[in-house]
């Protein structure tokens, strides 16, 4: 048991490290983790595509993609070594690109005619065009296939009308694959549609959403009267929930995560205050929640080294990694809303000027909540983990039969 | 046993609710928090001086209404419930209270009356910097009836007339009158996680500051101020934890998943529960500080803390599973849940964290112990 | 708000003190709360009974029943009042009746003809009689309508074959009511019955059953062959469902609750113990727990004095008294093993000669899980508060509308 | 990246689970549990000899097999899932480590043979009352190679052979080996929370004492031999924790309420979960201290400290929720639920409580973070 590479991954690593010392960009975007885009300069993107470009070239774009695609025809722990190195060299960017290549793309691949995945998958891999998501709809959430945004034949087009919500990327996006339904007196899961659709169509509109915690990185995409040709379908009609099965399993393994804040930054904001006994760092309570957050950090990442042994010894990691998020989440919120008590009034105080460690905290107050809700909510993932991981029986479903026209579903 | 408000009680505190179901509207509270110019809804205010709440618990000598802290605790529980944009709670808690404590008749004779007509806004100011105030670290200082020092944060202290401060003179503590119009005071206001309430730094430069009370018992004064606040608090801080579970079920109620009400799923109904039973736990607590606080109690200190500890739990986990009941919708601007999980926070901290008051719950068991 | 009675709750006090102070056992029973007779001497019960006798005849024996049953004619708040005198002066002994006379002789009252009336509210008011109730089975648990105990009917005769659980008292008890399955075509609310039976009937056999905390509070009752006659019916056949409800709505209001151990009593036990920086009281992270397990305690009492006061305005409390138990629960178990773990080592000790506190911690460490089970699981109490306090839906149903027989129920 | 058993070792942990499914049922188990007069079964600790494992991780000169640690993690692993009645953790985390830590080389060649082949039984005295030991308050005392002084608990105390006792020789702390069987040892079984375990109180009234590595470093020993037990304990934590899992989930799966599955109600689901997060951390923490003990690193203490706390908690909160998962059921004497319950208690406090692990940890941070 240890942390060492396998020779080969040894080599790997030392041929990746070797290329990006050559080839990382002096400045790079910082848009690296998914939602972060929002809030950047124009010169970002740019940025991130020309790395993205120079990746493709490298054979590092999609390392377990096969070569006759563009990919390095790689392993998953070649994937998540270039990965580590990377993020070692900061050279950033991946946001832009990781639901489409991640999501997107690799369901043009599995169900588009090859003219089509010709035409698409290069410029996806460069980084040359960007693809986004539309599934999520305002009366679903997590429920995907309780999509009622509708779909009318109408020769060989096909007419969208509805809403779809959480879309990350959306407002950048050059293209999307989209979920609608196309037969609402089938049974939910068997009356949806895939299509891939062209942002810039007439009739989408792009809207986006405001978070409490003041960022903007998801929209609303409203769609009236979208055409989109019939040759733009992935899969069979009514056949969409398979399809968004494979681009969903295709969800990109997270090895990531964490928030920037943890055990060792409240460690330093506690060194820093002086109480009547000393420094809050010697008050046993806080000493006592410290340990107990240094072991959930430490033991997410050591579960993650165990997932990417996994990988390494050639097996698929399953749905244990769900874990990270559950206790990720919970534990930022816990940790800051205790940071902010620990500098008692003062802690109020949310500017960047002035409250300790430029209100890290109060920032990690206020977007825990999201934390816990993006991705799957808490509830969700512990379903997932009772139903996949221990074989517990799934909830009663009153869903399943009933044309989808006649299922309840509230305002 | 009469545990509980009385019927007149319940009739004051249903008049208030149907005021501020209409004057209170969550559009107002969004007036505030979507405009950083403003820190509190005038209007608003003024209607509450109205209604003769600002001086409910203000002797009728003084213009007051001369009710007890009962009736008192019963408006706070509805302002909490409506997360109301206004300086109450420092002008009426901590201003009109401390007052009442500690101030010479002449004090209270100039005072009390422009409070009870809404013509005076209030302010506490203990806190310099980040961490709880000890006594020995007060940096603030009165020589010859000028203050020099910094407070910061301090709650409507951007829009507050007159501020207690807690400051030393000739080296012990003492709590200080200060007009905040007057020379020698800056204001500077701060960014917070409440946009909703108002907060600033003040700063003074030989400011003119008149003593409140006898010298040198500025923290003793400072903390039965904040026994008696703490008690008025807890009734926002139920109001707003009241609240939060009402939006969390009726969202329950009309948001459908895989074809059901989401409150019919165990681990929402149960999330449900577990706030239920906080937020009872909270109001049995905050029901044994009102009687402490207003029968003026020995019990005071044990009551005000096990009813602050309480409520800032109560609150805070219902507004934060409050968020997480509405799913995305939930951390959203446009939704309300934010604007109570923020008030959540504001309440919790301006009178000092729960975990101060935990200390000071327990400082108190070991001395009746003792005794 | 304050806690002094009304003038004519204090002058029931008054009068109640007085007979209590004239008539209270010297000797008392111990067995004041159910469940606890099991270990008791063999005298305890005759002294119980004794006081039970002499409390009917002053009319205190169940002060809300009316007076022409023997009862005192009196409101709830009269019945709390005089319980804590009666707590007060120690007389102890209401545990062998708690169940008899909160739960099944109203049972009785309900759905028997004058005759057995007659026969039998008398001497259990008096305690001559003991009565038990029947309703859990090992295939059952908090589904009570899952009774599976069969009752065939024979001439006049039933005959009874099946196994009970949970049965508290079974051991003493002369008589009990027994709800059984008469149809097992119907589904399974729409075939139960209820009968009343003699305990020492032919074929009743009374096993106790031992727990992990070493007591034995409960018994299995055993039925082979029993014999009831139609005539000890209570109520419809097939209708025994709707006679359980009324029983289970006699449940006698919980005002009493905890188990000796909270904060005081940790308290005392952090003042004993040394640590390398004083005593055990001035942990910072200890005083923290504690100021928790205070707000809980007394939260729950003066949850109690509410219900009280609601009694004392003549409204009937709701289900939310269900907190109690909830909290306790959960708490005593969180305080015995946070005491346990303060004696460090030492804590495994469960010697009452040599264990601080005659091991009262190690004792509530090992009864604290039965107290989240008995009386409704922490699930179940919350499930009650969700539905019947906050109006959520009920869970769904699979188990309505299906013929007993044929409704899955494992091994 | 290699951070999981080797395949030699899973086929080890494989065989030591086939072996104990045979040879430590719950009837082995119920058999000292009943039986006040036993305090660990002797077939099986014969067997478990026989198998080798006392000697595993011994070297091979001194008759062990000379195995790694990791493979010492692997078989504590499964004697914890076993719940198994023996005294391995006294003989072979504690005073073997003991010997290999701080052990001349001759009283290493005297010893370690022994325990490797079954024939000696050992014990680790630190304890003398209620609350965490400081080296300053301990009063056992050596004077000229004889102990006198009193020991409580010591976990298989009173079928030990040799026990490495913490005690004080003009004025300076040293660890002792004693033999038991000698003059001036007297033994008090006691009644535990585990009886599944055996436990005494020594009392020493001029035993014969021989001291185990330097003089006055006995308390930094007594903490580095806890380092090491502490991760083979959070292994034997870690079995006992996902045995708790599976028992509540079969339960969930063959238990029926309302004509469903227990485990098809979330709010059984979502516990199961809880349970499995919790272990996959337990997990993932006593990994890294299996490689730090068996890199021998200089993390060891902080990888420790994590690894007993991470497993305590969950194997605490895994033995609860499977009683609860079982209802009425579970508190009966039958299941064997409680039997994991009492060794959750027994494993989580034998090398001292997780509060003072905690405290550990967090001071071994700071040195880091001062460095």
């Amino acid at each position: 048991m240890d942390f060492t590479d396998s020779p080969e991954e040894a080599a790997y690593r030392t041929k990746a490290r070797a290329w990006l010392e050559a080839n990382a960009p002096k400045k790079p975007s910082t848009a690296s983790v998914i939602g972060e885009e929002g809030a950047l300069d124009p010169g970002d993107m740019a940025r991130a595509k020309a790395w993205q470009a120079r990746k493709a070239e490298g054979g590092y774009a999609q390392i377990t993609w096969p070569k006759e695609w563009g990919g390095g025809g790689g392993t998953p722990i070649e994937s998540v070594i270039f990965g580590q190195e990377e993020a070692k060299v900061g050279a950033g960017g991946g946001g832009y690109f990781q639901i489409g290549l991640g999501m997107c793309v690799p369901t043009v691949m599995a169900f588009a005619d090859d003219a089509t995945k010709q035409r698409f998958v290069g410029p996806a891999l460069r980084g040359e065009e960007i693809w986004c998501q539309l599934f999520s709809e305002p009366g679903g959430g997590s429920d995907v296939a309780a999509a009622s945004t509708r779909a009318v034949r109408d020769g060989d087009d096909w007419v969208i009308n509805g809403q779809k919500v959480w879309t990350s990327g959306a407002h950048y996006a050059d293209y999307g694959i989209v979920i609608v339904r196309t037969n609402p007196d089938a049974p939910k899961h068997k009356g949806l549609t895939m299509f891939w659709i062209d942002m810039k169509s007439p009739g989408i509109e792009v809207k986006p959403i405001h978070q409490m915690s003041g960022g903007s990185n998801f929209n609303e995409v409203y769609f009236t009267d979208v055409r989109v040709p019939d040759s733009q379908r992935l899969g069979a009609i009514d056949d969409g929930w398979k399809v968004s099965l494979v681009t969903l399993m295709n969800e990109r393994l997270a090895v990531g995560g964490g928030s920037g804040l943890d055990y060792s930054t409240i460690m330093k904001l506690a060194r820093s205050l002086q109480t009547a006994t000393g420094s809050a760092l010697s008050d046993q309570a806080f000493r006592q929640k410290l340990a107990d957050w240094y072991v959930q950090s430490e033991g997410l990442k050591f579960t993650r080294f165990r997932t990417m042994t996994a990988l390494s010894r050639g097996q698929t990691p399953g749905p244990e990694s769900s874990i990270g998020k559950i206790i990720a989440a919970g534990q930022l919120q816990d940790l800051a809303n205790s940071a902010v008590e620990m500098e008692d009034q003062f802690g109020i105080i949310d500017d960047p000027a002035m409250a300790p460690l430029a209100a890290a905290f109060q920032g990690g107050l206020l977007s825990s909540p999201g934390l816990r809700i993006a991705g799957g909510t808490d509830e969700i993932l512990k379903n997932i983990i009772a139903e996949r991981v221990l074989g517990l029986p799934g909830d009663i479903r009153v869903d399943k039969d009933v044309p989808f026209k006649d299922m309840p579903r509230g305002r | 046993m009469n545990f509980d408000y009385s019927d007149d009680q319940k009739f004051l505190k249903t008049e208030a609710r149907k005021f501020l179901d209409a004057a209170c509207t969550p559009a107002v509270v969004r007036g505030v928090l979507d405009d950083p110019a403003r820190s509190y809804d005038e209007p608003l205010w003024r209607r509450i001086a109205e209604q003769g709440w600002l001086g409910a618990a203000i002797p009728e000598q003084y213009n007051g209404l001369g009710l007890g802290r009962i009736e008192l605790c019963a408006i706070a529980e509805e302002l909490g419930r409506a997360c109301a944009p206004v300086p109450f709670a420092s002008t009426v808690y901590f201003l009109a209270e401390a007052l009442m404590l500690a101030g010479s008749d002449e004090q209270q004779a100039r005072l009390l009356p422009k409070i009870a007509a809404g013509e005076l806004i209030g302010a506490f100011a203990t806190s310099e910097g980040p961490g709880a105030y000890s006594e020995a670290g007060i940096q603030a200082r009165v020589e010859g009836g000028k203050l020099t020092g910094v407070k910061v944060p301090v709650t409507d202290g951007d829009v507050a007339d007159v501020a207690v401060v807690l400051a030393k003179e000739a080296g012990r503590s003492g709590l200080y009158l200060v007009e905040l119009a007057g020379g020698g005071v800056t204001r500077q206001t701060l960014k917070t996680l409440d946009p909703t309430r108002g907060v600033a730094k003040l700063s003074f430069s030989g400011a003119a500051a008149e003593r409140l009370g006898p010298a040198g018992e500025g923290a003793a004064l400072a903390e039965a101020v904040m026994d008696r606040a703490a008690v008025l608090l807890a009734f926002e801080q139920l109001g707003g934890a009241e609240r939060s579970l009402e939006m969390a079920k009726s969202y329950a109620l009309e948001r459908y998943a895989f074809g059901r009400q989401i409150g019919s799923y165990q681990a929402i109904k149960h999330k449900l529960a577990d706030i239920y039973v906080k937020n009872e736990l909270a109001r049995s607590n905050a029901y044994y500080g009102a009687w402490a606080l207003n029968a003026g109690a020995a019990e005071l200190p044990v009551a005000a803390a096990a009813a602050r500890v309480a409520a800032s739990e109560a609150f805070w986990f219902a507004s934060k599973e409050n968020i997480q009941t509405h799913g995305g919708m939930g951390f959203t601007w446009e939704v309300d849940a934010h604007l109570y999980y923020r008030r959540s926070r504001q309440l919790a901290l301006v009178a000092g964290a729960p975990a101060v008051w935990k200390e000071r719950l327990v400082s108190q068991l070991e001395r009746r112990n003792a005794a």
